[in-house]
């Protein structure tokens, strides 16, 4: 018997650990406080601030279970996919359908893709990963994993981290943004209700035609939007509630789960302490930025044409963290004027932003893989 | 091609069909709504007539209770139907029954009369 | 940078849509609007329906995320299992244990199985195939798919979508053929009912028993009926009432999910527009109606030894096709006579027709792969 | 031999063996029945007098009052158990009290008395 | 076409089938009695025995879908990891926290696993295997299944047998036990219960240190310390109540239907009728009986430092069976004296004891590896 | 070495590492509750006064009654939050309103005062 191999394998969870390891450790710990006492996306960030212990303490994606689980639902983008069946199924498109013209504010929320594409090639980044990282901008985390994981799979856990920690962070990111670019006159403009009856036939075309637009125009968003929309069509077929239940709670919550997890699990010291981290997590707050100037850019441009009928704050929440982003832009305007209730408003640029951030992915993903 | 140029073609061709797609999207939708909707336009104009009463009298009241009242009545029936976003939500409506009625108001119609189940 | 290509990425969608394609979705359109409006078995059609939009849009279970749930749950053979062990646990067997020669009707409701058989080798189908196709006869979904994945995989989706169509179309299907071969003298037959009292040590042995039986003298069924039987003794322990709820519920809605989108998506053009598949959903009806008239036929004969003890019409649920089939014999004989209540016959038969068809299903499978 | 033979043949055996099997299936669920209730015969007797009674007085209500709430007691009970099948079952029985009535009454005795839970 | 084969196809369930077989049903049925009549863990024994059936009617886990499940979950590891997940969400260390002391008891509660070691080699057993039965010892499911199957995976079945067969006899096998070993005194001995407050940030900080100590010291027990704490984590940090509530039913359901499936269709003639079998038994046996001794011994112990301030019954539930064992020493000192409450202090001790055993299996797997 | 000198010397090591890691344990522990829990001391003592009200009219009421109300209250609240472990406890804690009333008293105190929720 060899006493040296056994002391070596007692002391192995001690040899291999580094000072990187307790770094990344110290920043596990923060996730995870900023998801319990900060309760930032707890579902998503506390996972991934445990995965990320894991990964420096010798359970990283590289071995074991870890892998397993990593292999078996973000390599094969089931995860992200499965997430968004259970966000369909959460999502109700009536108030962008009562008001079709809305649907324009979930383009101009995309800006701030191209613009982190553009500072990231700037930084030096190669293309796919600038792109990757401009993905942040679609501000919607399976989106952002799911094309992240195909464009450059290293820089999974940044993006990822950035994109849920900013996404529960728009209640601090937005509202001075939203304040220096609006005039007090706009956001008092009040917004007429009066939405066209939406049939349930609408609701149930709805996403079917989507989910055929986007195959065609945008194959590589497919699989994302057809899980978006399968999730919807179980929610608005009425008749198989017990499935449109099931995908909303069991299936989303394991797939979450494991999801933060596995990307927490990639979070080892080699892999996450560099440069391009922090680049990223700047670059992921200026997407998040860019966006909103733009959406309120597009919303002020809307007042305009429309001549005073649509409140420039609804721009805001063309950026998708729907629902927070809606409900945010329509706190603001009522605390303008506690009788102003544009919510319906929001929620229709809101769920606009939530179509249009696939859709920009999706777009991206193809010219990236196209030029590449 | 430099890939700050690949960048900025992607940029422009990226935005383009983002926005064409998304103008697409608007099309389908104007284009379903005013298709779907026209038999059912007489049944609408009935529930319309009902839905409008209880949204009327919630402006009218100064007090807001019967604003509260429906605000927490739809508070429960929507937690016990969507759960999922449900904590959020009744927390934020009972917090100011003047803002939840004003929300119950646009939420309750858009339920109600907008839709047609 | 290559601008062909990237127009090539960009307009795929488009370039690999054909005609075929297009017709497929309608029939995808079809399905889905059978499952919506029509409640034809809305938790399979609806997602089938969707699977078929998505093989036609570039999502077919050859490549992507559904080929990586195709080869998880239908190759291996889980999805039909887990289906079982849920729909186990929703079975109770206790009226057809306190009245068990009505296991009888169970076999004669089996008969359409080979009757197609042979139509379908008459019309030229090889083996396989054909007993692929006569397992539509089962009038059992789960059971059909684990038959036809083994004998002609090409075959699953236009087999899976036969069974699953005429199952829900069985109010449609049986009522004027019970009609048309019983008379009013027998529809009124009034069944007494002294069930033997059924003690718990039964409930549990039964499908312990089953198990045993089936795996010794039927072992290709052996898998779907332990499934089935797994569920049922979760249900009659009464001591594990956690997993009983679970199999009943998360576990078969997840499982009825995938089944339906996994085999939506083998609905390719190229795979499923074919005069196949127009000979099997004919052939699928003509098994639907075979199994019924011989079930109506045993049905009079047992009436006739018993000397007018038994009503015919519950020989029409003998078709598997659980609970539906019992519920319409039953409400038949009350259309005729508001007072006359053969509910619980009519489920102890259609109980015997579920075992029948696991039974004869794999009976099928053993003597098909046994010959070929 | 042809394909056609072949068919005839597993045909032939194919409904003689489900045939032996569904009758071995009787013989194990007759023996089955009769061996494991002979010592619980008495406490069945006892239990058969009590559930009797809401029986016949179902019978001899010719307004199906007490049969209706039956049903829906019954029907509550069954949704809370068996969610899976419920909506249907509750459905179908609520659209007749007689009907539901008499399903009541079968499913019921089957239950209680039927069953030695 | 062969008649012979299709004979052989037909026959082959009774062909194959031997007189080991149906003694191995007969132990599948003993084991489905255990659960439905005596109530010993159903939740397990009820999918063991019923797999013990599957593996000898041609369903074992070397072919077919049983081979599919088991690689999927047990292979893996991942069906004990996800119990663990949920058994974390389930347990209250708040007991424990407010008493640091009784921690100790959960030490004393493992010397069984290296008796029973000991005693397996002195029989004969090489030094995995014996390692493996040990691991009996631990009295934790999970734990002694994830050891076992990294030592010794032929011996899997007869160890989690043992493990949950005596695990649930716990209430028969320690009362003579603590009777025989503890005065009259000794059990009156009442215990103040002042707790020092436990606050939230202690309630979770507790699984993430235990988590980082246990992958430093003994990283082989740090995937399975790390679900159990990742699933506390899950229940303390009160704002991802949707993932605690799914690791609590959900998950663990469905995990350990599967993981008694899988292991139970090991259990076929050829492995599990021997010598080694009845060998394992006894000696498992002997390994909760020489837990509890040492454990009683240790709370004597403990009384005597204390000067008797610490009644010895809560030595009896270190070993971990949580959350019966603390249980059954509140009852007993209760038997004694109907106003003794020593509850609380029974949970500390008990939970304190999981942890032991977990830290325990992954010390014995070290070594053993690091020997071999 | 021999097998079982290998197995000696496991035991001896094994042991020993499991008591060291269980004393790591217990430093751990006390630290951590030393720390967390300075500041809350103050707000501890409020909540404790009104905690303990509840125990102490357990102990001296004869006939158990309010004991067993508190238990059966505690009871159905934890079946509903922990449903995991319920049905065992809340049959346990229905067979002896004594026996509840202590463990209640315990637990109780324990969720309530000892945890700063
Ligand atoms: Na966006
Ligand atoms: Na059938
Ligand atoms: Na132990």
């Amino acid at each position: 018997m060899d006493f040296t191999q056994l002391l070596q394998e007692l002391g192995k969870g001690f040899a291999e650990f580094t000072w990187g390891n307790a770094v990344m450790i110290l920043v596990g710990l923060i996730l995870i406080y900023l998801a319990i006492w900060k309760e930032y996306e707890p579902v998503l960030l506390l996972p991934i601030g445990f995965g990320c212990l894991l990964a420096n303490l010798g359970m990283s994606t590289e071995t074991g279970f870890m892998k397993v689980i990593y292999d078996a639902g973000i390599k094969t983008e089931l995860f992200p996919l499965l997430i968004f069946i259970g966000v369909g199924a959460m999502i109700d498109f009536s108030p962008l359908l009562s008001q079709p013209s809305l649907v324009l504010l979930g383009a101009a929320g995309q800006f701030g893709i191209y613009f982190t594409l553009l500072l990231a090639i700037l930084l030096g980044f190669p293309l796919n990963e600038a792109a990757a990282i401009g993905s942040i901008g679609a501000i919607d985390g399976p989106t952002a994993i799911f094309v992240s994981e195909r464009l450059a799979p290293s820089l999974l856990a940044p993006i990822a981290v950035a994109a849920y920690s900013y996404m529960s962070l728009i209640p601090i990111i937005q509202p001075p943004i939203m304040k220096a670019m609006t005039t007090r006159e706009e956001r008092l403009i009040r917004m007429e209700y009066s939405p066209k009856p939406v049939s349930r036939l609408t609701l149930v075309l709805f996403p079917i035609l989507v989910t055929v637009l986007v195959a065609l125009v945008a194959p590589d968003a497919a699989p994302l939007m057809a899980a978006l929309m399968l999730g919807n069509l179980l929610r608005e077929a009425l008749v198989v509630d017990r499935l449109s239940k099931t995908v909303q709670n069991e299936l989303i919550n394991i797939a979450t789960l494991f999801l933060g997890l596995s990307i927490g699990s990639t979070m080892t010291a080699q892999s996450f302490l560099n440069t391009s981290t922090i680049l990223i997590l700047v670059l992921g707050l200026l997407a998040f930025v860019v966006d909103t100037v733009a959406g309120l850019l597009f919303g002020k441009l809307m007042a305009m044409v429309t001549k005073g009928k649509v409140n420039p704050l609804i721009g805001a929440c063309g950026i998708s963290a729907f629902p927070m982003a809606g409900r945010l832009s329509a706190k603001m305007a009522l605390e303008e004027d506690p009788t102003n209730f544009i919510l319906m408003h929001a929620m229709g640029s809101n769920t606009a932003g939530q179509l249009g951030s696939v859709i920009a992915g999706g777009v991206l993903l193809a010219l990236v893989m196209g030029v590449g | 091609m430099t890939t700050i140029q690949q960048g900025l073609l992607i940029t422009v061709i990226g935005m383009a069909l983002v926005f064409v797609m998304i103008l697409a999207l608007w099309g389908i939708m104007a284009l379903l709504v005013k298709l779907t909707n026209k038999p059912e336009a007489e049944e609408e104009q009935a529930a319309e007539v009902i839905a409008a009463e209880p949204e009327e009298t919630a402006i009218l009241d100064p007090n807001g209770a019967l604003a509260a009242v429906i605000a927490v009545a739809y508070a429960m029936q929507r937690q016990a139907t969507a759960s999922a976003f449900a904590p959020r939500q009744a927390e934020a409506s009972s917090k100011n029954s003047w803002l939840a009625a004003g929300r119950t108001q646009q939420l309750y119609s858009n339920t109600i009369r907008g839709r047609n189940r």
